[in-house]
């Protein structure tokens, strides 16, 4: 399975989200740079933390505008996997790729520490391998995480089974409806505000977030066993 | 010409900012302060004659960049 | 000289006639000196680039003859002081970089700003000697914060450092924080970078190969952080008003890029000197590479970017824009840097010219604006040995007994208090802002005595820490200069580090003022005793002087950076009490000592008296023995003692996981004195119940006191002193004085 | 009374975010933009029906809190 990791200039969890991949699962995977224009060769997209043009004027919002992000449209469209981390999950969702969107955390704050999480939907190809109600830790790090999402894409939300995480313990940053991550209607790409590629090792206080590495493997394995390349919810 | 560039949050989503701004004038009593909210002033330089084009190219300008109309309205001004 | 300057600046004649250099900080003598050197009179621009190059912070004018004290040397040392950064070895080709540097006058001015820049700085000194940073701490001062301008201060202060580190993705992974009202007015903003590097990658700031070009990379320059006294001789006109020197404002979004594209500039082995334009920009950057390499430089600055418009030769040659680097190559390299360059989106310009005459040359709008013998610049700056005078406050305390206050009786109370204490307090309020985590390296996260950053793809690690008690050194600059460094150690050790060398900040007042200047030749002496003593030599470090308030001088505050080389992985060791059943040992001895503690000014509200003793030889044999037993497997937790004593080091280890403890201190000393007493060369180690017995042995074994105080266990901290009950208190309890005591005074 | 307060970065200071924005409008293809400054707008409801104190009080709030005026400027408008 081949890994692709973007970089945008400012992007600082790269070398992290590529660091994880190696030691959890040991697939290929690449660095590759928001000019590049083509990502077919990639099963799964990783767009990591950091701050993607200093992240001016809003998060994500020049990043999006990189070459690179309308592979990351086609292959969204592809069924492809695709997994947003902090200012990845902002990216997604200027986007367009995921709803809603994300502002200043309610404390004005930045806030770096592990959180409490509960998998809401274990049935995306990045949670697989969690039980649903499971509570794991994994570390936030973020000033803008507060996610903010209509009544009605909310109502949506619910509806399609999109919440994929929320904080179990105290909301960190004032999230509608205590959500910390979602997943488009298809659920083949997640967007989290959280850091499961910080959580990988007991050395660095967690492994809540290895399985989500284990989990798209296994999505893409099952995927393939059963011959489907492309579409919704094809694993 | 100069466009300047008004965006604002929607009236229905939160202004944490905003928030803590009227906090802080409450707490140094200027209590006579209401409701605050902060938006985001820009000054662009535009190096055009045509007013119209111009109108048509800022509006493109905020509706792709400049303000994110999920949260976010915006209007703007053009002058010179 | 045939030149053109503005019509606004004054001529040589001017500035002579008016004694106009005066407010440029340079005396008359020195005016002489640089006109013997120039053989003629300076221009505008010429007294500018002196009295930068001339001034404390290039100079060291007055702490030179001071800092020859310090031992710079060592098996270890790759590059001691002068460049960038000091480089140690960690073996295997490795080395680590690292130094510190304060922004306490831009903070007390634009704290935001002023804190961004500071860590912006001293990142671009650890990269532009080819070294990544993997890590920054920061040490901060304050005045107290009952007062509304020191919490507007503190905020901000903490935003800006958050703002920068974790924007350009370096992990803030320590530091301190203390509040006195000697700070008030005056806060201290000292920050320090760790940085990894091969040792064939070593870079120095020399512009080698007469002929070669000299290239300049970052943003263009604007009037930012100009010398104040510029155009405080001109009338307020709207003009001079828009001219006026900017706030440096700091784009860490350009330095990552700038970073990134200078670190892939010298893997590719092109590069021959490169140096960053920290203060004094362009100036100091320029003189300092041709001095190095006995070369000279031409500079055209018609060339150089500049981002306003109608700027000065002046202007740019003092220029404090961010961001900025200039680096020397061979000119057929020219298109390769120029392409890396671009890769980041950076523009990569050629301004000047490596020459071989030793005079740096400015030329601009068809002028040579400047010409001048650059060895006058960088080393014929006069040093001054300046009066030193024991102040009266000194000899007055020496006499005054701090066991004299009556009992305190509520020894829960004290704990509370002192715990309660901002300057004990947790300071989660500041490091939850920081990204700690960022490069996923960080093995022991902010709250433990030292933080650990491992290196990928070894059993290695690297402990670091920042430590000075400033009222100790108020109270004793030498027995204080050398607690900054024994704790700073000490901190390493109890980490599971062995300490390998120190950067340190000389915060001190003015040294115009011969008690100031004491405490200055004091401390340094104290420190540089205990470097030799714990053979880590001061690799570089950073002097900020004239650090005053209304009531005067700040407490004296030599900053000590520490970083240490953890062998093994299995060494790293936190301070928190493990598991139930665990016992616990106290390392050292207790004596009387309250001068300058936590306890006497929370309790008290003075600080008076004689600081801790401190003796080298017993705080040696300490490290020894806790750095052997960790790598015996022996220990389970280590915390070092300092403020609040044992006290405060109990119920800090009890926090980490909410154990409890309940323990019984053998002391001949009255209770509060032998619980909060801060008596340097103790820690306080736990073990496995089955490693006990082999941990006090081996104690036994190398000298050092150690008494066996209790167990770990339950949720309440239990200290009782010869049977006696002292304290009694449930963890949680006493963790929400300590968690609380920042957050709410912020609200 | 509704105050709306503007608050600009001082013309010598450098705006990064400001540089951020026009970057990305060029590469976005617009390229009629010169210089781009990036403010803050802000609307505050001021319960007060005396317009010359709340002059005076919305210029002390910009003073104190609203501004950073070591580099910031601000102007500010009353309305109602
Ligand atoms: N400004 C800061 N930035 C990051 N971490 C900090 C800061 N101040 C304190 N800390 C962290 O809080 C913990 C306690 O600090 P301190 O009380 O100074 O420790 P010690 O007394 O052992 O030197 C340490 O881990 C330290 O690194
Ligand atoms: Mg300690």
């Amino acid at each position: 399975m081949n890994f692709a990791v973007l970089v945008f200039p400012g992007s600082n969890c790269d070398i992290d989200m590529l660091k994880a991949v190696e030691d959890t699962v040991g697939q290929p995977v690449d660095y590759v740079r928001h000019t590049a224009d083509d990502l077919s060769k990639y099963d799964a997209i990783l767009v990591p933390g950091g701050f993607s043009y200093g992240d001016y004027l809003r998060c994500g919002a020049i990043a999006r505008f990189a070459p690179v992000m309308n592979e990351v449209r086609k292959a969204a469209a592809e069924g492809k996997f695709i997994l947003g981390v902090c200012n990845g999950f902002q990216i997604l969702t200027e986007a367009g790729l995921l709803p809603g969107a994300l502002i200043r955390n309610k404390s004005l704050k930045f806030r770096c520490h592990p959180v409490d999480l509960r998998v809401e939907n274990a049935n995306t190809a990045f949670t697989l391998d969690y039980e649903e109600g499971e509570v794991v830790t994994i570390p936030i790090a973020h000033g803008e995480g507060n996610y903010y999402c209509s009544e009605e894409t909310l109502a949506q939300l619910k509806a399609n089974n999109q919440i994929v995480f929320r904080y179990a313990g105290e909301n960190p940053n004032g999230s509608v409806d205590n959500i910390a991550g979602i997943c488009n209607e298809a659920g083949n790409v997640v967007g989290m505000m959280p850091h499961p590629e910080r959580a990988v090792s007991e050395l660095l206080g967690s492994t809540g977030g290895a399985r989500m590495f284990t989990s798209v493997l296994n999505a893409f394995k099952k995927r393939a066993e059963s011959g489907a390349t492309t579409g919704a919810r094809a694993y | 010409m100069k466009a300047t560039v008004y965006v604002t949050i929607k009236a229905n989503v939160l202004d944490p900012q905003g928030n803590a701004v009227q906090n802080a004038l409450h707490t140094m009593g200027f209590h006579e302060v209401g409701k605050v909210r902060i938006g985001k002033y820009m000054e662009i330089q535009l190096d055009t004659a045509d007013r119209a084009q111009a109108e048509e190219r800022v509006k493109a300008m905020c509706e792709k960049l400049l303000a994110n109309t999920v949260i976010e309205d915006y209007r703007f001004e053009l002058e010179g | 000289m045939a030149q053109q300057v503005s019509a606004k600046e004054p001529t040589a004649e001017q500035i002579a006639e008016q004694k106009i250099y005066r407010q440029f900080g340079v005396t008359d003598a020195e005016y002489e000196l640089i006109c013997g050197f120039l053989g003629r009179r300076p221009n505008y621009t010429e007294i500018g680039v002196f009295s930068v190059m001339w001034s404390e912070h290039c100079a060291y004018k007055n702490s030179k003859p001071l800092l020859k004290r310090f031992p710079t040397t060592g098996p270890r040392v790759l590059m001691g002081p002068g460049e960038g950064a000091g480089i140690v070895d960690i073996g295997d080709n490795q080395a680590v970089a690292f130094k510190i540097e304060s922004h306490n006058h831009p903070s007390a001015v634009e704290p935001y700003q002023g804190a961004a820049t500071g860590v912006g700085g001293i990142i671009r000194d650890i990269f532009s000697m080819g070294a990544r940073p993997i890590a920054l701490l920061n040490s901060l001062r304050f005045g107290r914060l009952e007062n509304d301008r020191v919490r507007y201060l503190f905020e901000n202060v903490v935003a800006g450092i958050a703002g920068y580190g974790n924007c350009i993705g370096i992990p803030t992974v320590g530091g301190e924080v203390m509040f006195d009202e000697s700070y008030e007015g005056n806060p201290l903003v000292n920050a320090m970078c760790v940085g990894l590097i091969d040792h064939d990658r070593i870079q120095r700031g020399v512009a080698k190969g007469v002929g070669n070009p000299v290239f300049y990379v970052g943003p263009a320059t604007g009037r930012d952080g100009i010398h104040g006294a510029t155009f405080a001789s001109e009338d307020l006109t709207a003009e001079s008003e828009a001219k006026r020197s900017a706030v440096q404002v700091g784009d860490p979004f350009m330095e990552k890029l700038v970073m990134e594209a200078t670190l892939e500039l010298i893997e590719s082995g092109i590069v021959l000197g490169i140096q960053d334009m920290g203060a004094a920009g362009l100036t100091c950057s320029s003189a300092e590479m041709a001095s190095k390499a006995g070369n000279g430089m031409e500079l055209y600055l018609d060339e150089v970017p500049q981002r306003e418009e109608g700027m000065t030769a002046y202007e740019m040659m003092l220029s404090e824009s961010q961001e900025r680097m200039l680096f020397v190559t061979e000119p057929q390299h020219e298109e390769q840097a120029k392409a890396i360059f671009a890769r980041w989106g950076l523009d990569c310009v050629k301004v000047g010219k490596v020459t071989d005459d030793g005079r740096l040359r400015l030329f601009h709008k068809g002028e040579q604006v400047a010409d001048i013998p650059v060895k006058a610049l960088v080393d014929d700056c006069p040093v001054y040995h300046k009066p030193s005078k024991v102040p009266d406050y000194y000899v007055k305390n020496g006499s005054i007994d701090t066991n004299r206050y009556e009992q305190v009786l509520d020894l829960n109370g004290a704990l509370k208090k002192v715990l309660g204490s901002p300057s004990l307090a947790s300071k989660e309020w500041v490091y939850s802002q920081y990204d700690y985590q960022v490069r996923t390296s960080t093995a022991v996260v902010p709250g433990s005595d030292a933080a650990v950053v491992t290196i990928r793809g070894t059993r290695k690690a690297l402990a670091m820490t920042t430590d000075c008690n400033g009222r100790y050194v108020y109270l004793d600059p030498e027995v204080g200069g050398r607690i900054a460094v024994a704790e700073a150690a000490r901190n390493i050790v109890c980490s599971g580090g062995e300490p390998l060398a120190i950067t340190d900040n000389l915060n001190f007042g003015s040294p115009e003022k011969p008690e100031v200047f004491w405490q200055m030749e004091k401390a340094v002496d104290g420190m540089a005793e205990a470097c030799r003593y714990f053979e880590t030599p001061v690799i570089g470090g950073n002097v900020s002087l004239y650090n005053e308030n209304a009531k005067g001088a700040i407490y004296p505050t030599p900053v000590v950076g520490m970083v240490g080389l953890v062998h093994d992985l299995d060494h790293i060791t936190t301070q928190e009490f493990k598991a139930e059943g665990d016992v616990i040992f106290l390392l050292g001895e207790t004596k009387a000592e309250l001068g300058g503690s936590e306890f006497q000014y929370a309790i008290h509200g003075v600080t008076e008296g004689r600081p801790p003793e401190l003796d080298l030889a017993a705080e040696k044999k300490l490290h020894g023995a806790i750095l052997g037993a960790i790598r015996q497997g022996l220990v389970a937790s280590a915390h070092d003692l300092s403020e609040g004593g044992l006290a405060a080091a109990l119920a800090e280890a009890c926090f980490g996981r909410g154990l409890g403890a309940s323990v019984d201190f053998q002391s001949n000393l009255r209770p509060d004195i032998a619980l909060f007493s801060e008596s340097q060369s103790r820690a306080l180690l736990s073990a496995r119940p089955e490693r006990a017995d082999e941990l006090a042995a081996w104690l036994d074994s190398q000298g050092v006191p150690a008494q066996r105080l209790g167990t770990v266990g339950g949720d309440r901290l239990t200290i009782r002193v010869n049977g006696r009950a002292a304290i009694d208190a449930s963890v949680d309890e006493l963790r929400k004085e300590w968690k609380d005591a920042i957050p709410c005074r912020m609200k």
